[in-house]
């Protein structure tokens, strides 16, 4: 391969959009009056002016070959207008400006083997991470939990069964880039990290790894002779935070690293605050390539929750209305003692009042 | 009545003024009026002390110790810093006497009390101070050991100062109250008099507070300021009289139940049937009273009463105020056995904390120091999801042993459901 | 006066209250029914078998003399049965068990200069501590600013004017024995000890003084030579908790030693989960015999609450309904710095959402 | 296409299976229909590698520095531990690229990225990152820079990695959204294109991420996520078509509309009127965006549009995750001056925290350990109360310098009412 000529990067930051959008949004940008939704994964918006565009959203592999990328674009220029963008969550959306070019449109995805949904009272995609494909620190991978949980839920995202949305978050490790969710299913390691001291001489900056322990368990240790370090397994939360800045603290551990889901990240300021997710399963064997327990919890879950929430419910709220105890009650998950907080301002977390449903 | 020099008390005097009693004219009673000369020194002395801080702004007692023959505390002693202006007052020790559960006195006894007081002591008292004693104000160190001699004959006893189990408060509760759902005052004497040597005798890490209130409007302020706090309350169903109800919706019509009750109910558990009829739901319903503040003439507390435990509520000092929080979510309080089971609850808690509490550190601090977890499996009860608001939502966990408590969660749960 | 012989003290603890209890009250215990309210001050509650007593509540001094005592105890043989009871706010409570008895003994009771009232929605006798009449630490008085407010709010003690109860407390220095109220009038330091180096050494358990301070501020220091103590006064809260295990830490300040106001401390579980006061003025100067600075707030709020809330709202639950900012914006109080959060846990009193109302 | 040696795959085959688009169909696609040898190779060592991963349950990339000529951060390099194994893909580099603000896209230049991407590395690319990236998945140490600078060339930049700004969010809000309150386009290449040394050469204490939603349902979890929040928002009333309000009601019937809409409203302001209109508490509205959300058609935000800023959002590491809080309550976006002024609240911001954030801390975890009031104060921002949930409620405070601070207030006050 030709070495590259070294020439100075062009600083151009982030591009305009306006010059890759649709037609009919650059022309009514900020000008829509309401939308509507003719169909699972289909909105009409309807501008000020009457305009009108249809979305069409498509749920695909998060990570795309361009063969995939094609077909989508062939998609695109045949049925649609040519233009699309990605959700946050790697869904794909195609418009059209007109109603007749919908139906065709949607046939051709579903054609294709995409699936359209996950719009209003769905089950959105779920949106993941790197894992075993390509980040150094993964627990688990992320693109195959995803898509053994996708085909799971696939009729949830092709329909509105669901009381509100439903937003489903992944992370391979307990950095969780994947953010919280509705259901958050994240890595989860229960045993102190396996120091090998013979490479923590030359890979690690020995200082800022025991700064970034968040309990303080890292101390700087000799071993046999050598500058090390060592664990104090007792403190150790098991949090592999140590792991990425010094790999010699293998975290990472074929039985030992697991799954858990956490339930009720809910970020919107739609009607409460945003909140954070909270902890309700763990245990759970991360077990490839189909991660059958952790998918049954996922779903038990919705089960309940279509079940037992209102209209308009997200999760945590449903949750909150009939109280805790009761989510245990009705999935039967077991309540145990790591579900009472002990981390800072733990104190919040505990049942200051006599509110109690018996 | 001596005819003593009286000092100056300018400011103290402007709080006479004013359509509130005053204990300024109280004060100026004694001093003026009472027969016993020494009480008109002491008080005497006690204004020209006071209107001396009203006028500088400070304040000029200092402790010591001090404690009647076999005990170790139950009085707070105070010296003047300015004694040699304002002699006469210059031991001015306070006496901290237990009072009935909920508060009870004939007259009788009242009148017993203050001669036996106005003999030994200044003739000032307070019913009560804010932990619930009686607060006999002004003794000296000549007077407070005949004083408590002679009240301890006929029947009252000191209650707690220092690092030890203190006084216990409890609502008026089932001697008058419709919300009631417990002896409050037999929960009361219990869990105190269980405890008398730990009164008595300081040595603890520091304060333990009993607190006892009849139903979650918990008069008592409990949880906010009670290690271990006992509120009345039910299990099964509130009890709906619907003529009575019916009868109020008519006199207030439906505006003002919506308004007022209905969509004031903390779960929504609430609704107009037909005929304006109440209809509950009542797996639903979280025990916040209001719908029975509102209309207790038509809602009551269920039959199957019993008590919820919470602790660690406390003020201040030294992480900051702590709420009290749900240890035992419901207990029933009938037998003997019952009784037993709270008093050795109790024990358990003081036990672990005397072992595991740093100096001057009371249970709620030691709770947020080591965890809930770590203090439940110190004193033997299992978590319940009712003692948490929500379970925990920060990942930083270690959850090596979570197949042995699901199991035992299960292992629980098959056993209550046999039991059932 | 003789010396006491030293007997051993019987230990009889608190005793059994059923002996001094009214005769209707102990044969209904646990059996009553509902209550109703007359007038200010009076309740009849009625048994389940029809029996009824009145109850009516008397505000007084809390601190009282024996002959106040016992002009309280005549009025209760002559008006009422002989029996009483003090409620935790230290008002007393006489009983009748027939109507007719009901109004002369009210018209005793005042006749007598006390006042009747404090029940349902009216403003409850403030609860205090002991100041400088009796307490080592105290920043201020207690009866005092008690009996100065209450001559302001004999009004709203006499009446039902207010949408719910309020109870307010008044403390004597930071360690607040008076607990939280609806309104909470308490002592706030603004600048950290002076120390007496002198008595130092001879009267404090050094390593127990440093161990008191909530930020760690104090460290052991020799000053001329001798063992003491140095305070960092940046670090220092100036929350005096160092003055009681160590009185040569003088806190107290006749100018700098002010009060500060806290509402919202709302210990019930009815309808909402108890909660904790909340600073909203504070630099109020320490004004006795009067403290008009301190009244004059307190009565600020207490309109702007009896103008706002609904009927059964606290006043918690009133500034929950209308928001923090328009708290501010209807009493004319001001915002500053000092109301955001910076102790342990912060966070959660920052608006972490954009719920705002313009 | 190579005749290659596949590595067998049995787990990822199973990948294959249901309904949902299959990344391993995508993958063998590569491998085995992809005219160029290079990339049939690299999906075969990749799948060997992501098997070997699925067996044992460990993955087995390390990183590295790579970088672009000019700049020092954009790319994830990545070194396989097992590349003697899969020599294939031995070295797998992901190359973050900044999209347009909402992420729009022709398919022209879609494909014109794919092309170049084909070219020069491995054929996968993911449409976006959790950040918002474009990653291009898979070059390697002779691909990268090529790849870099043919898309550079026709406009596509790299975004941030390592302890820098990094690539910003932003919601499709006004281009086909109707609940926008700004021009989240404008927002987004404002903030993070002032600030592209940042991006490009990582010399901050840690990452810093801008995320711009156009009103609060916040469908970019910029709340939870980012240092920088922008959510647009209203500052007048929310603006009802009373006629479509009462045709929803005539469709949904009262009761429906009372469940769904009027009890549900977060802070109860909204009645049902004479003949079923709207009736709206403006003064109490909170913004929550419940009622349009439901009914779209009928209830829209306010016309005197802007942004509220939050700051300090993220996640876990080091303290627990941290939503962000509330630093400007309000502000017009709308003149080139209002586009200035963001930009410099965002310069102060990142300047102060490069001065004062200790090594590997976020904004938020700065502000959690000197306090929300020194942040303010070291940026140059009032204290408002809609900064805050609740006031303190520990008294633990020193409160010297009240005066002044009160003075500030009614000095603020005064002059908001004369510029008013
Ligand atoms: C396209 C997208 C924004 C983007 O720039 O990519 C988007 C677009 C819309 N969102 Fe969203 N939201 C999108 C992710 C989110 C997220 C973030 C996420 O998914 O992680 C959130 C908030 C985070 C959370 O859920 O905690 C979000 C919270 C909302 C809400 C509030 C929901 C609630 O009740 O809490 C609404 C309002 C509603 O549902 O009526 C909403 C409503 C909408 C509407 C209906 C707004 C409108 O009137 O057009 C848009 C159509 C949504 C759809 O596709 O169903 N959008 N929306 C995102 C689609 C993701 C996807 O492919 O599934
Ligand atoms: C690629 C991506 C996941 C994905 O597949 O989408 C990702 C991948 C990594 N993240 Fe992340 N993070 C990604 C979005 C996030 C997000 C979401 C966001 O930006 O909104 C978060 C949470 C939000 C936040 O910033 O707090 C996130 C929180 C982290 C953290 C913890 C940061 C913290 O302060 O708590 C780390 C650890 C660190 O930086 O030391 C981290 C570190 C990493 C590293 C660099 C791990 C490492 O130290 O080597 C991962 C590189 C993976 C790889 O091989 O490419 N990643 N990471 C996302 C970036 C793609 C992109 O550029 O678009
Ligand atoms: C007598 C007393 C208990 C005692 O053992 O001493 C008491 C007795 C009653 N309380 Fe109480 N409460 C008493 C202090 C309290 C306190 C503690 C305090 O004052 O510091 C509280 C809780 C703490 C707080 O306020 O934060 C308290 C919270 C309630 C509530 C809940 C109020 C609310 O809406 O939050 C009710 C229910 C109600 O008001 O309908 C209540 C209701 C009642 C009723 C009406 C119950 C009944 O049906 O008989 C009693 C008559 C009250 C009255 O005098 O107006 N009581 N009540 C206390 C009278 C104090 C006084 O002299 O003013
Ligand atoms: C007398 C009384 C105030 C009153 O006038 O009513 C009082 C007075 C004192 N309290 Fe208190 N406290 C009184 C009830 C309380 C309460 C209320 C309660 O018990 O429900 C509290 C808050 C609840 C709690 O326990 O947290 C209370 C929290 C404190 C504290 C802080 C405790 C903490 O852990 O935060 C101290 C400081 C200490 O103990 O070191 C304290 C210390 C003191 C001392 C002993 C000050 C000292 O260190 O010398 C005061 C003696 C004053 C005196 O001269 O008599 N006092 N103190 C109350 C006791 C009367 C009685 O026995 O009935
Ligand atoms: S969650 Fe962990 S393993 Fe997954 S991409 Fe982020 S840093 Fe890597
Ligand atoms: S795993 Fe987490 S808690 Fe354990 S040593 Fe590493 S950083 Fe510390
Ligand atoms: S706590 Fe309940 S039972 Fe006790 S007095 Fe108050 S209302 Fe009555
Ligand atoms: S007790 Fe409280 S929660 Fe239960 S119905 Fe009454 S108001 Fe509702
Ligand atoms: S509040 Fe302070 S000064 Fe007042 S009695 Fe309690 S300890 Fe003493
Ligand atoms: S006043 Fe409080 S903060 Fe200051 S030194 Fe004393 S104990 Fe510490
Ligand atoms: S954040 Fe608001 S403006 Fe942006 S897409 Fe979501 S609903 Fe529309
Ligand atoms: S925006 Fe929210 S707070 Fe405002 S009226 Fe609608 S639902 Fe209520």
């Amino acid at each position: 391969m030709s070495k590259p000529e070294m020439r100075e990067p062009i600083e151009s930051g982030c591009p305009d959009g306006f010059q890759y959008m649709h037609p009919t949004m650059r022309r009514n940008f900020g000008l829509w009056d309401y939308h509507e939704d003719p169909q699972p994964g289909v909105m009409v918006h309807v501008a000020k002016n009457g305009d009108k565009i249809w979305t069409v959203k498509a749920g695909t592999q998060r990570i795309l070959d361009v063969f995939t990328l094609r077909t989508l674009m062939d998609i695109a220029d045949e049925f649609a207008d040519g233009y699309i963008r990605f959700t946050i969550r790697s869904n794909i959306e195609f418009y059209v400006d007109a109603e007749e070019k919908l139906q065709p449109l949607v046939d051709a995805i579903k054609d294709k083997g995409f699936a359209v949904g996950g719009t209003r009272n769905s089950v959105a995609s779920i949106s993941h991470t790197q894992g075993w494909l390509h980040c150094d620190i993964p627990g688990t991978d992320a693109s195959g939990v995803v898509k053994a949980m996708m085909d799971e839920l696939y009729d949830e995202f092709t329909n509105w069964n669901m009381p509100n949305r439903v937003h489903i978050t992944t992370s391979c490790c307990q950095i969780n880039c994947g953010g919280q969710g509705d259901i958050a299913i994240n890595v989860q390691h229960t045993k102190p990290p396996k120091i090998d001291h013979s490479l923590v001489g030359n890979v690690c900056e020995r200082p800022s790894v025991v700064a970034r322990c968040p309990v303080a368990a890292i101390r700087p240790a000799m071993v046999d002779g050598q500058p090390s370090l060592e664990v104090d397994e007792k403190k150790c939360i098991c949090c592999g935070a140590c792991y990425p800045p010094c790999p010699p603290m293998q975290i990472n551990d074929h039985e030992f690293t697991q799954l858990a889901v956490w339930i009720g990240g809910n970020h919107s300021n739609a009607r409460g605050k945003p909140t954070f997710q909270r902890l309700v399963a763990a245990g759970i064997p991360n077990n490839p390539p189909r991660w059958p327990e952790a998918t049954a919890i996922v779903k038990k879950i919705l089960d309940c929750y279509k079940e037992g929430a209102r209209d308009w419910e997200r999760i945590n709220e449903w949750v909150e209305r009939i109280g805790w105890p009761r989510f245990f009650e009705v999935t039967g998950l077991p309540f145990t003692k790591y579900h009472i907080d002990n981390w800072r301002g733990a104190r919040a977390n505990l049942n200051s009042s006599t509110h109690i449903r018996f | 009545m001596a005819d003593i020099k009286k000092y100056p008390t300018p400011m103290l005097d402007v709080l006479e003024d004013g359509p509130w009693p005053s204990f300024i004219s109280g004060f100026k009673n004694l001093r003026d009026n009472h027969p016993d000369e020494r009480i008109n020194n002491v008080i005497n002395g006690l204004m020209g002390q006071l209107e001396h801080s009203y006028e500088t702004k400070m304040g000029y007692w200092k402790g010591g110790t001090i404690s009647v023959f076999g005990y170790g505390g139950g009085i707070i002693p105070r010296f003047s810093e300015v004694g040699d202006q304002f002699p006469e007052s210059r031991e001015f020790h306070t006496l901290r006497v237990q009072p009935t559960p909920g508060n009870y006195y004939t007259t009788d006894m009242m009148r017993k009390l203050a001669d036996s007081w106005e003999k030994w002591g200044s003739g000032l008292q307070t019913f009560h101070g804010q932990t619930g004693n009686i607060m006999f104000i002004g003794a000296d160190n000549d007077s407070f050991q005949h004083f408590f001699d002679e009240i301890n004959d006929y029947g009252w006893d000191l209650g707690g100062a220092g690092p030890c189990v203190r006084t216990a408060m409890s609502c008026v509760g089932g001697a008058r109250c419709e919300m009631s759902n417990c002896n409050e005052h037999a929960i009361h004497r219990h869990l105190v008099n269980s405890f008398t040597d730990d009164v008595h005798r300081p040595a603890l890490p520091y304060k333990f507070k009993f607190k006892v209130s009849g139903c979650p409007n918990d008069c008592q302020n409990a949880i906010e300021r009670a290690d271990f706090a006992v509120i009345g309350t039910w299990r099964d169903h509130k009890k709906v009289d619907q003529d009575a109800w019916k009868a109020f919706v008519a006199d207030k019509g439906v505006d003002y139940v919506m308004d007022n009750v209905i969509s004031r109910c903390t779960s929504k558990s609430l609704a107009l049937g037909e005929d304006n009829a109440l209809v509950c739901d009542e797996s639903n319903c979280v025990r916040s009273m209001h719908c029975m503040n509102v209309v207790p003439k038509a809602i009551s507390p269920g039959d199957d009463k019993g008590v919820t435990i919470l602790c660690g509520g406390k003020r201040t000092l030294k992480i900051g105020d702590l709420m009290g929080t749900v240890l035992i979510p419901f207990m029933k309080l009938e037998t003997p056995e019952d009784y037993e089971a709270i008093v050795e609850l109790a024990e358990e808690m003081v036990d672990f904390w005397a072992e595991n509490g740093l100096e001057h550190e009371r249970t709620g601090e030691m709770i947020e120091r080591i965890g809930l977890v770590n203090y439940l499996e110190g004193i033997g009860i299992d978590p319940d999801p009712n003692m948490i608001a929500q379970p925990r939502n920060v990942s930083y966990v270690r959850t090596d042993g979570w197949d042995e408590a699901a199991e035992e969660w299960f292992n629980r749960k098959r056993e209550e459901k046999a039991a059932s």
